[in-house]
């Protein structure tokens, strides 16, 4: 198996531990990912607020690259995967743009490559059973709750590849490390996104809602995939605690992490030190401290 | 062709004569003329031994089943079982009744094309072969060298389904497509994309047609060759009343050639049969093609390839093409 | 050699205003065939249809074309006209110089000109005219309804009542449908049971109308007044005509199954009626629990039946009926609410759907009409209802609207408060739809006499938190997000068609829509009807309606029926198609085309004795429409009264005015 | 009654000559209401009454084109209308076609023009033909077939074929 593969800012930058821990688990799992070369923004954050033309010509820039190496792409980004989703959608649906857009960077695409999400291509490509034959390690005994945001759930047929409010892939893979994943109603409330910029006073609110019910429901730890629900959850979380007197404690895994400890590797590997609800005296807990 | 295949093929067709499954089998046989198989029917596995397997065979014998209502088996090239497609879909012939043996096809001469390329007659060519990209002719014991695009018919240079579409059995052999798809006009749509006319002014395409359909002496060879003209009799021999006058006037070839389009529309697979019997070399493939093209850029509708998509003037879709009506 | 007569009308000055109608009557003359030409004042008054009489006799004319007004306007009457003097109406032909010459055109010059042609078109188009007959076509005067609902019964017990014999067929043990199961009906709040039993008895003992329950068709063919059906009546392992419906059996049974009446909140027994006053009342032995046909042994009903009725060899038995026009009534079904995940998605045993609060609320449903939580048995006090669930949804590619909901929810609302008048009752909506006799008036009942929350926007998640259902909802008139703690939480799920509704429509040969709903003929003006003639639609099987739309259809489509079997032969249009076999190639574009499945293929035996396979259209089935004629290549079919020959002669004749 | 015509071009300028497929219950209930509601157009068009669109042969356009009708115009229920439900739909494909094929062989799309008027249109009707009847002026007389020998016209002989 073989994909091009877009990391996009984040992965660079706040969640580096992620891309940590997907070098290794895509290692171990012989899914070969090469990076576009010269990538650029995907168009998320600023660009698709402020232009229509910008969001759609920028993720284009980065497709025409995979087109070349005539692969699919992986996006571990949310924000990345929906840009590029639709930006596909929109050059398919309206030759108009499709025309403008081709004009700006001198191009013929027409839309025509495929763009997965990790999370997708690691649940339903490579195999919840093939995954399970790997494992060295499991999540005996840790209840956690799956949190998916919305960035890969909607708009719902241009990007889901699950049920877009109810989704399960998670927990599936949960499950499948051995993992107790809780049903847990909030898998795609909203987390407050780049909000944590400008309005932290919402992304506080928001996320307090779903770190709230998820403790009460007896998690000990939050899975996620997307880089922003994980920076909101995780990095918010102190002030969270502060504001409204509450005591969670909950890390906040990628699910790369939680498959990385299964497969073997150690922490350094998966960039657990990175993240700021420590996580040790858990994994300590269920025996998955090396 | 190795005579193996031959042998095998022989043995096939002897065995299903044998089991009651067919009581034709239609193939190739020598020729007559040089560069040429002859169809041949056999009737029995006797006839069989007759049946000569050499690469100029560009008879679609598909043609046939219009006449031979039976158990029929048969060899067909990729172009020839869209044929086949077309003509079940049309009711004309049923799936359970043919027997289809595929052909490997390398790309069929075109021999019109070739004396032009060579600057010489027809009957001056002593020996042609493949070889490489190339086609090798040989000419008053000179040996010429022609690219394919020179030599072989078009279509077979816009080859897009070199493996037939519905098969029994598959003769062993390439089935590709004889010429590289070399630029995504070739692969993708019918389109030669070389129709010098398409983009001329009206009145120059009226000239060019009518001094085309001027000729037309109305042998109706193109009809009678054609594979998607199957009525017991056609509507040009029908005078109560009579809308194309028998009389080969430009004026009423347009009519008859218009309507002969029209009628086909969807069935015809561009085999390219009627341009190549035509004695007056009218170039009928280039209506076909622009008929083959708007049928796919506004239908969707690509014939004989697709047994369960209904052919285009037996369906419609609500949101079809409206922009020409007021 | 034909003998026309030309009649040219002034139609006082509206043509001879403008067209010199002398003149025209002078120069048609001169055509070929044209054995008199003449005009006058009003040809349409009794003297102008007596001049043509006159002629017609004293000429022998065998055409008549008459120039004058529209043909839609009078084609009839001077068809009529001819007729009286023995002429085949169809040989008359009409130029139409009123509406479309004289009426439209100012220069005298051009409109003579232009009359001239139009009226040699015409002629030309009358000496290629054969004279048509009407074909006669039988009636088998007998109806089947499909569907045993209060649609299927009422258009049963109309065409009963007229004298008709009527097949009503029904899929489950009792006639009753989807009213049976309901409570009350808006918006008079009177009890579905009181106004449906007595219906249903109605059904029972009307002697013109036969009840199939459990029972299906299988198969139709044919065409209209002349379909053969074919009807599976499914083995009830009880003898119908010994059965006296005690119940013993019913009461002894051991085997418990969750009851499909109940919508899985009570059970029934595996020999069972649906409910108590299901008619027939004649239970059926449910094979696939029944304990005798899973494991051999048991038998406890034969033991008890005082009749002798049960009859465990019983088998399927299929027969044959002929019909000369079937109702559609099939019904509709609720979208599956399990599928809605942002509600729970099947995972809250407190998330109902309006058909299972219906049951519990009915006295004689699982709870005896007492509203209690399905998850833990206690009466609910805050309740939220929920419309639009899987209705007016793209998402889900049911852009529709259920129609019902917005009423029923009102119900629901009113009856909760009736039966627990503590309850807080909300109702989250997206708009009111309450478009009928005294609906809206009972919707600001439940909002202002009954006290019912309405909340104007969409509930965005339901979770359970310390036993309770949280409702997260906007309310869009407050521009604010909601959180209720709700006991028991009711969707309004999208009324959808049939499960096996194309199948139903392939079997029929009837058009469906892309939300399989089955499509009238038109939807203004041929409501009940149905492209395919002798067929007709009612009830919900078409899109959602209610009781009062399900009964005014069904009535509607009753007349239709009774219209066609108020003679006992069919007069059929002879404008029609027809096929010449010799010229058909057996393609079968026909076939593709023809919107109203007119054309067969059937096999012929020829005067040398083979047999050959040919075409034919069938009569009374033919629209007339010509799409077919125009679409087969060899020209093998023929429209009668626009045949290529007429329409030949008519372009042949304008170019040979220039 | 070619010198005819001849003289006639003469005296009063040429005027086309068109053709018009109506279906009887949309668009000729549609001419029949400009005419009851008194609406002028230009007296160019000739009406040939058809139960529907779809009853319209590609055959019959072709004829009247060789027949040397300046114009021709059909006229169907708009989509939807069709009071045989699709006749509209299965004519509009046909129609798709020929058209392009006509264009391809050199004939003016405007000779062979379609239209959806319903009945209740009388003035689009009107106003379609005006179009039509503008569209075919501007191309001058269909001299299409004129030199052709076969036209029943009489004409001149066609250029030999070589």
């Amino acid at each position: 198996m073989r994909y091009a593969y877009y990391p996009g800012c984040s992965l660079h930058s706040t969640a580096s531990d992620y891309q940590q821990s997907i070098d290794s688990v895509f290692r171990k799992l012989a899914i070969e990912l090469r990076e576009i070369e010269g990538w650029t923004c995907c168009g998320a954050s600023a660009a698709h607020v402020s232009n229509l033309l910008l969001p759609v010509a920028l993720p284009v820039k980065d497709l025409l690259q995979a087109e070349k190496m005539g692969l699919e792409v992986i996006a571990p980004c949310a924000a990345c995967y929906n840009r590029m989703r639709q930006a596909n959608y929109k050059i398919k649906e309206s030759a108009e743009l499709r025309q403008k857009v081709n004009q700006i960077l001198r191009a013929d695409y027409q839309g025509q490559v495929k763009v997965r999400h990790i999370s997708d291509v690691v649940v339903n490509e490579y195999g919840l059973k093939a995954i399970g034959q790997l494992l060295e390690k499991n999540l005996k005994g840790m209840k956690v709750v799956c949190y998916y945001g919305c960035l890969a759930a909607r708009p719902q047929k241009i990007v889901a590849f699950d049920d877009a409010v109810y989704p399960s892939y998670l927990d599936r893979l949960i499950q499948t490390l051995g993992g107790e994943a809780i049903e847990w109603p909030f898998k795609t409330e909203c987390c407050g996104g780049s909000f944590s910029v400008s309005k932290k006073e919402v992304v506080l609110k928001l996320t307090h809602d779903l770190l709230d019910t998820a403790k009460d429901l007896g998690a000990e730890a939050v899975v996620v995939d997307c880089p922003l629900c994980q920076f909101n959850l995780d990095f918010r979380q102190g002030e969270v605690e502060k504001q409204f007197r509450k005591h969670f404690a909950l890390p906040v895994f990628y699910f790369t992490q939680l498959l990385g400890l299964c497969l073997g590797f150690r922490q350094k590997e998966l960039g657990l030190e990175k993240l700021n609800v420590q996580p040790f005296a858990l994994l300590e807990k269920k025996n998955l401290f090396v | 062709m190795p005579e193996t295949i031959k042998d095998e093929l022989i043995a096939l067709a002897a065995k299903l004569f044998r089991e009651g499954k067919i009581s034709h089998f239609l193939g190739y046989q020598k020729g007559t003329l040089k560069f040429q198989t002859t169809p041949l029917i056999a009737l029995n596995p006797e006839d069989l031994q007759h049946l000569w397997l050499e690469d100029f065979f560009f008879f679609n014998l598909a043609f046939y089943l219009k006449e031979i209502k039976n158990k029929v088996g048969l060899l067909v090239k990729g172009c020839d079982s869209r044929s086949l497609l077309s003509l079940i879909k049309e009711g004309q012939v049923k799936r359970e009744d043919l027997y289809v043996v595929g052909i490997p096809c390398p790309g069929q001469i075109d021999l019109r094309k070739v004396a032009e390329a060579i600057a010489g007659e027809r009957e001056e060519i002593e020996e042609i072969w493949r070889q490489g990209n190339e086609v090798h002719v040989r000419v008053n014991d000179q040996e010429k060298r022609l690219p394919k695009a020179l030599a072989l018919l078009d279509k077979c240079l816009h080859c897009r389904y070199p493996k037939p579409l519905i098969s029994d059995f598959l003769l062993p052999g390439e089935y590709a497509p004889p010429v590289p798809p070399a630029t995504p006009e070739t692969t993708q749509g019918l389109s030669r994309g070389r129709d010098e006319l398409r983009p001329k002014p009206l009145p120059e395409k009226w000239a060019f047609w009518v001094d085309q359909f001027q000729h037309c002496l109305r042998c109706y060879a193109c009809r009678n060759v054609c594979p998607a003209c199957f009525c017991p009799r056609c509507i040009v021999e029908e005078n109560m009343p009579q809308w194309v006058s028998p009389l080969p006037t430009a004026g009423d070839n347009f009519v008859f050639h218009l309507m002969r389009l029209m009628h086909v529309a969807g069935t015809c697979v561009s085999c390219g049969e009627c341009q190549r019997v035509c004695p007056m070399e009218i170039p009928l493939m280039r209506l076909h093609d622009k008929m083959a093209e708007d049928l796919e850029e506004l239908y969707n509708f690509v014939a004989g390839i697709d047994l369960d998509q209904p052919l285009p003037f037996r369906t419609f879709r609500q949101e079809d093409a409206d922009d020409f009506i007021k | 050699m034909a003998r026309i007569g030309v009649f040219v009308c002034h139609c006082g000055t509206n043509i001879a205003g403008t067209v010199d109608v002398k003149y025209v009557a002078e120069e048609m003359a001169g055509e070929k065939g044209v054995i008199i030409s003449r005009d006058y004042k009003y040809m349409c008054s009794d003297p102008g249809q007596n001049i043509i009489k006159e002629y017609v006799r004293l000429y022998k004319l065998d055409r008549v074309v008459v120039a004058s007004c529209s043909p839609l306007l009078h084609e009839r009457t001077f068809q009529n006209t001819v007729k009286e003097e023995g002429l085949n109406p169809y040989l008359v032909e009409m130029a139409n110089i009123r509406e479309q010459c004289s009426w439209v055109h100012k220069d005298r010059a051009e409109a003579t000109a232009k009359a001239i042609e139009l009226i040699k078109m015409t002629i030309g188009k009358a000496r290629m005219n054969e004279p048509l007959f009407p074909k006669r076509i039988p009636i088998e005067r007998q109806a089947l309804v499909l569907g045993g609902g209060i649609s299927g019964m009422q258009a049963a017990l109309d065409i009963a009542l007229v004298g008709h014999p009527v097949i009503l067929v029904e899929r489950t043990p009792s006639i009753g449908g989807r009213m049976a199961q309901f409570d009350k009906t808006f918006p008079t709040l009177d009890c579905a049971a009181c106004i449906l039993t007595p219906k249903m008895v109605d059904v029972r003992t009307n002697p013109n109308i036969r009840i199939l329950t459990y029972a299906e068709v299988e198969s139709v063919e044919g065409y209209v007044g002349n379909f053969t059906v074919q009807i599976r009546k499914k083995a009830r392992s009880v003898d119908m005509s010994k059965c006296t419906g005690c119940g013993e059996c019913m009461q002894k049974c051991p085997s418990q199954v969750d009851s499909e009446f109940d919508l899985g909140l009570g059970k029934r027994k595996a020999i069972y009626t649906p409910f108590p006053q299901a008619v027939p009342n004649v239970p059926v032995i449910d094979r696939v629990h029944c304990r005798f046909f899973t494991q051999g042994k048991c038998q406890v009903c034969q033991k008890v039946c005082p009749a002798e009725a049960i009859n465990y060899k019983q088998e399927d038995e299929v027969i044959t009926e002929k019909v000369g026009a079937i109702v559609v009534a099939t019904g509709f079904d609720l979208s599956d609410p399990n599928t809605y995940s942002e509600y729970g998605g099947g995972r809250y045993k407190d998330v109902i759907n309006g058909l299972q609060f219906e049951r519990m609320i009915n006295s004689s449903g699982p709870t005896e009409g007492h509203l209690r939580r399905p998850s833990d048995g206690k009466e609910p006090k805050t309740l939220v209802f929920i419309q639009c669930v899987g209705s007016r949804d793209e998402n889900l590619g049911r852009p529709y609207c259920s129609k019902m909901c917005c009423m029923y929810t009102a119900k629901h609302a009113i009856l909760t408060k009736e039966h627990i008048p503590d309850a807080q009752v909300y109702v989250f909506y997206i708009d009111v739809r309450a478009a009928g006799k005294n609906y809206e008036e009972f919707v600001r009942r439940a909002i202002e006499q009954y006290g019912a929350m309405y909340l104007r926007g969409r509930v965005s998640r339901i979770f359970e938190k310390n036993g309770k259902l949280i409702v997260r909802g906007a309310d869009t008139l407050s521009k604010g997000q909601v959180e209720i703690e709700a006991d028991l939480v009711v969707l309004a799920t999208a009324l959808v068609a049939r499960q096996d509704a194309t199948k139903v429509a392939q079997m029929l040969g009837i058009p469906y829509d892309q939300n399989h709903f089955f499509t009238e003929m038109h939807p203004k003006l041929a409501p009940v009807e149905n492209v395919t003639s002798g067929i007709y639609l009612t009830g919900a099987c078409q899109a959602p309606k209610d009781i009062p739309d399900s009964v005014a259809s069904a009535s509607g489509a009753s007349v239709k029926v009774c219209a066609l079997f108020a003679h006992e032969e069919l007069i059929a249009d002879p404008m029609i198609a027809e096929i010449n076999p010799n010229l058909c190639s057996l393609c079968h574009t026909c076939v593709d085309i023809c919107p109203f499945s007119a054309i067969l293929e059937e096999e012929v035996q020829r005067p040398d004795g083979r047999l050959r396979r040919q075409m034919r259209v069938i009569d009374g089935v033919c629209h007339g429409c010509g799409a077919c004629v125009a679409s087969c290549r060899p020209g093998a079919i023929t429209l009668k009264g626009y045949t290529d020959q007429q329409i030949y002669s008519e372009i042949e004749s304008l170019a040979s005015c220039f | 009654m070619e010198e005819r015509r001849e003289a006639e071009i003469k005296e009063k300028g040429w005027e086309p000559k068109i053709l018009a497929f109506l279906c009887r219950w949309c668009s000729y209930a549609g001419a029949d209401l400009t005419g009851s509601s008194r609406i002028s157009y230009p007296a160019n068009v000739r009406i040939l009454r058809v139960p529907c669109s779809g009853r319209v042969n590609s055959l019959f356009i072709l004829k009247a084109l060789r027949s040397g009708m300046d114009g021709i115009l059909v006229s169907g229920c708009h989509p939807g209308d069709c009071h045989y439900t699709a006749g509209n739909y299965n004519a509009r494909r046909k129609f798709a076609i020929l058209s392009r094929l006509l264009e391809y062989v050199g004939i003016d799309p405007r000779r062979v023009q379609f239209s959806w008027v319903s009945a209740s249109e009388g003035e689009k009707f009107a106003k379609v033909v005006r179009e039509v009847v503008a569209d075919v002026k501007a191309l001058g007389p269909n001299e299409m077939f004129r030199l052709d020998p076969g036209n029943q016209n009489g004409g001149k002989p066609a250029a030999s074929p070589p």
